[in-house]
């Protein structure tokens, strides 16, 4: 078929044959740590974390707004990584954690933009302004539409994979450029109106509270998108010998 | 009657069979009102002023975007044809073709457009105006897109020659539903404006299916 | 422990719609998507099932 | 009773053929042969009503058909180079839509029955868009199987079929003629159809 | 280099050929910008201060609309697979091909947007910041757009799908375009702006073309 | 020399063949038979390396093709179902346009003298629009009688013509081969060309 066994050892996972029972071994790990870290993380969120002098108790929604919006930004990247990856050495796998990968990143996103909103309107009196970094989180939540779209748009999924990695990868270059356009925008027009928390000066509780909260996110992350690429390795595996013999299509166990 | 049932449902089904075509348009819709204060600048008193006309010309945008495609592929590939050999009379399958195309392009618009006046600003009364507008004023659009997209069927260079054509065409139904939100912010009630555009559409309804289906017999000759 | 009661606790010091509402589609979304995650695997799988099956009597 | 008289045509300044006259009863079929660029197919899109001759008259059963409209059209099958085939549809939903259209209702059973008869099984849900060049002209000719008309009119139905289809279709068209209807086609590859008339433009 | 010469001047050929290709880009752009006043109102000032973004966004929306058209009927009619299959690069054909795109949408824009500039009563030193502007900013949209219309050439509802893509990516060309001028009329001086535009085209010649090709290569698979 | 060793091509779930080998050499010529959607364009494809196989190699005098790129292409004309003919150009425009693309500039005596060759004398400087399907079909077939190309593959070139333009092509690809060129077909007809060899799919 390909080339794969004469290429180096690590890179045995990266075929999606052995891929897939890894990823089954691992996921029920990823969910553990997701539930525990989310555990202490709410326990610190509504219990442990004092109220705020001046936003009281609303601002108890940094906990996951801040979670959210690294999270949206980061898989973004690793995205990328896995579609570039994918470009270069034509390996199946990383076109697939590409695509496993969008869906969560696009959530985040949203994620990020509606505890914004609903941030917003307490603090600052509007569901939303054209500030920098908002800005920027909306364009960030298109660019994954954009890519989901081009994606289901495709048919063969091969082909599918290579257009999203150009994609993704355009944006790669964009992100940056986006993002420093619309503060550049932003702040020649007006001053900071907004200004939001420094981090420095934020009780150690509630860093400690975000922290937690953030890898909270990014187990769970892991965690579905290892479950999402196993569905997608078993969609486009289906006329394989090797899926028509694992346990689960055999009608063993599921 | 069946039959219109029949075309609506089949447009309906090639629409969700393309996946992204009705969520597309709604995007559309989403990124030119996102474009705007990018281009203007971030002051809220002064989108909130524009709001009511950033918000139209984006629908009247994003609507007129689909309409090279309400005919064009039913023309290439010969359903076109077909129509007007079948025993059902054309203008009752045009009909049907006109609200298929508000359904996928039209409605969603509608439904979506008080979230994107809440990055403006508006308040609730504004963005129930907005509503009832857009209600009235996108199947407005749709019927007269459709003598557009009729008239420039098979032409060269229709895509652009059909926004050509259209867009004056729209200019009584943006001004009249961006005038009615404006009148309201304004504290002068918007009532006159929405009754003019719904005497518009109660026009529309009755000639443009008819025009559209002799321009689309003149296109086939 | 900052709440007196478990109605205060509710109503997050006046601010319960916009708390609840971050929290609350946080919940509903990160719940929502592993299920949709998982039945997309058990809806590929069973269609593998019944492949399966259908070779199986077409071949016994 | 399908006829023309006096039929010309022009295209651009080019006259393509006039004076034509023709005469098509139940029972019988009508060969329309020409060079590439003859006029066939304009003629074809004249006698459907599609386009309108430069000169002449065509009758349906003594009538005009321009007054007649939608009774022609119930009586006429018209499947030209085009399609009218959707690739993004499945050849079923193709067919059950193009049924709608004319105001009938299909049963799946005949659908998927005249696709089977046309070599498409297997084929019934997969996009027409993946379809090979001759299924795609299959799914365009299992309309002939489904559709009650008298009078079929076909441009170069055996295109991109192969040698089996042609057999079948050709079959179908006979079993068509035999039992009163009526057909006008043309084609370049000799027909396997006897006892057709003729028409050279 | 006389290939990438002689599908320039085939595309300049077919677009004369549909006459109305290059004068109706050109007139969506003009209607556009025609439509906001109708929409916003007649207040002169109010008028001035948004005029660059509307500018601008017209500008982008009209480039956009002529995208789907970059590839698609090369690829409907099997052209692309003759490109492909060419002795010269693949490369240097899009190349040509994304030039005589810039040539017939994005030049007549430049040469254009004065008089509509006047339109919105902007001073002469705003218009030249304009037109510098749009010298650089629109070859930029023409490069990236090709990016756009590679990647959903052949893919259902295309035409909608790279809007999508393409609008995002746009944000960084509209900010320094529209800044541009806004910094001029503000008395900062525009050449950050325009600098940074420049950077920007720099960037996309190098990349675009190769980023085309590669989706190009994909979608004829 | 063409040759392809364990070429297989698999669309969607389904295999449409495997381990298929063949040569071609100077002065051969083969004809590729099958069914409706047996899978010969999607051959032919592979073989001008517009597709990739699923399966196998494709050498050029030796040279996989993936190597070679610019030097097969020099070497190849590819003629597949789409024309790459422009509707609003005239046929003259056509091909000294595709000409130039390959590279090369064309004479206007013998742009004229090819477009005469196939019987589109008059035509020359009418929009392809207008022209009838078979008219269109030698608008693309011109290209045939301009570019020089040691390997032809034409996918049914026949498709569309009247029979003496069959006539005149068969000739023209029998003195290409007889020259020492190579040629791969498909057609559904009978090939009215001696000598091929036959493949089966
Ligand atoms: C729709 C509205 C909002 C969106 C889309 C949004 C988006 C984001 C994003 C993308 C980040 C990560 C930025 C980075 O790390 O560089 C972030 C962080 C943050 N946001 Fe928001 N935000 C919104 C509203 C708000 C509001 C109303 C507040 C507070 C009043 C707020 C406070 C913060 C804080 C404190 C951080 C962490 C800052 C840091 O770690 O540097 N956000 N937000
Ligand atoms: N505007 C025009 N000016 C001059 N000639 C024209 C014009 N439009 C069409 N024609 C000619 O009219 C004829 C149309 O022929 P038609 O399509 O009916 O031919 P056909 O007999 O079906 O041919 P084929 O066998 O190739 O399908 C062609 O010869 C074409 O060149
Ligand atoms: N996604 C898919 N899933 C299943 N089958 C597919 C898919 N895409 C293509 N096919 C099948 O692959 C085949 C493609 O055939 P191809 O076009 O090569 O046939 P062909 O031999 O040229 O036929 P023709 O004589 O009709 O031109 C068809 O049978 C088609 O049904
Ligand atoms: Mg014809
Ligand atoms: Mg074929």
């Amino acid at each position: 078929m390909n080339n794969s066994h004469k290429i180096i050892h690590w890179f045995k996972y990266a075929s999606p044959q052995s891929f897939y029972p890894l990823a089954g071994k691992l996921i029920p790990w990823f969910w553990a740590l997701a539930a525990v870290f989310a555990g202490i993380g709410l326990w610190i969120t509504f219990f442990a974390a004092p109220t705020d002098a001046q936003q009281g108790e609303g601002y108890r929604i940094i906990f996951i707004h801040v979670p959210a919006a690294w999270m949206s930004m980061f898989i973004y990247m690793v995205m990328a990584a896995w579609a570039g990856l994918g470009l270069a050495l034509n390996t199946r796998l990383s076109g697939m954690m590409a695509q496993a990968l969008a869906p969560t990143g696009a959530i985040m996103a949203f994620l990020s933009l509606w505890t914004g909103a609903l941030w917003g309107k307490p603090m600052w009196g509007a569901w939303w302004v054209w500030d920098a970094r908002l800005t920027s989180a909306l364009i960030l939540f298109f660019l994954y539409i954009g890519f989901i779209a081009l994606q289901a748009a495709i048919d063969d999924p091969r082909r599918a994979d290579k257009a999203g990695a150009i994609l993704a990868l355009v944006g790669v270059v964009n992100v940056p450029i986006i993002y420093f356009s619309v503060k550049w925008w932003n702040t020649l027009h007006q001053g900071a109106s907004v200004s939001l928390m420094k981090a420095p000066t934020m009780a150690a509780t509630m860093l400690w509270g975000m922290l937690i909260m953030s890898l909270a996110f990014w187990m769970y992350s892991i965690a579905v998108a290892l479950t999402r690429v196993r569905a997608i390795i078993l969609e486009r595996e289906a006329h394989t010998e090797w899926v028509k013999e694992l346990a689960e299509v055999k009608g063993v166990t599921p | 009657m069946s039959a219109i049932i029949a075309i609506i449902r089949r447009d309906l089904l090639l629409a969700m069979r393309r996946k992204s075509e009705v969520l597309t348009a709604l995007f559309f819709f989403i990124i030119v009102v996102s474009l705007f204060p990018l281009g203007i600048g971030p002051e809220t008193a002064l989108l909130r002023k524009i709001a009511p006309g950033i918000l139209w010309v984006a629908a009247l945008l994003a609507t007129m975007l689909g309409l090279s495609r309400l005919f064009a592929p039913d023309h290439a590939d010969g359903t076109l044809e077909q129509m007007v050999l079948s025993p059902t009379p054309l203008g009752l399958l045009i009909t049907g073709k006109i609200v298929a195309h508000w359904l996928t392009t039209g409605l969603p618009l509608v439904l979506l457009a008080p979230v994107l006046g809440i990055q403006f600003d508006l308040d609730t009364g504004a963005l129930g105006i907005l509503v009832i507008a857009l209600l009235l004023g996108t199947p407005l659009l749709s019927l007269i897109g459709a003598i557009g997209a009729a008239l420039t069927l098979g032409v060269r260079g229709g895509g652009v020659l059909l926004s050509l054509l259209v867009l004056p065409l729209y200019v009584p139904t943006l001004i009249f539903g961006a005038g009615a939100m404006e009148a309201h912010i304004a504290g002068l009630g918007a009532g006159g404006h929405l009754s003019l555009l719904a005497a518009l559409l109660a026009l529309a309804v009755f000639f443009a299916p008819w025009a559209t289906t002799a321009a689309l017999r003149i296109a086939l000759e | 422990m900052n709440w007196e009661s478990p109605a205060a606790f509710f109503a997050m010091g006046g601010y319960a719609l916009y708390v609840w509402g971050s929290f609350g589609a946080c919940a509903i979304l990160l719940i929502m998507e592993p299920m949709l995650a998982v039945k997309r695997r058990t809806s590929i799988l069973r269609s593998l099932r019944r492949e399966r099956l259908a070779e199986t009597l077409e071949n016994p | 009773m399908l006829t023309a008289t006096g039929l010309s045509c022009i295209r651009g300044e080019r006259r393509l053929f006039a004076g034509l006259d023709l005469a098509v009863g139940p029972g019988e079929w009508l060969h329309v042969q020409g060079e590439n660029g003859a006029g066939k197919t304009s003629l074809l899109r004249i006698l459907a009503s599609l386009s309108p001759p430069a000169e002449g008259e065509i009758r349906w059963c003594g009538e005009p058909v321009k007054a007649l409209a939608e009774d022609y059209h119930r009586a006429l099958l018209f499947l030209g180079h085009h399609g009218a085939v959707k690739e993004d549809l499945t050849p079923f939903e193709n067919l059950t839509l193009a049924a709608q259209l004319d105001g009938t209702v299909l049963q799946e059973e005949s659908a998927l029955q005249a696709l089977a008869r046309f070599g498409l099984r297997g084929r019934e849900d997969l996009a027409v868009r993946f379809l090979s060049a001759g299924q795609k002209r299959r799914v365009l000719l299992a309309r002939l199987a489904v559709r009650k008309a008298t009078l079929w009119i076909l441009d170069e139905p055996f295109t991109a079929l192969d040698v089996k289809a042609v057999d079948m279709l050709s079959g179908l068209i006979a079993e068509h003629v035999a039992s009163g209807g009526m057909a006008i086609l043309t084609s370049h590859q000799s027909m396997p159809l006897p006892n057709g008339k003729v028409l050279k433009i």
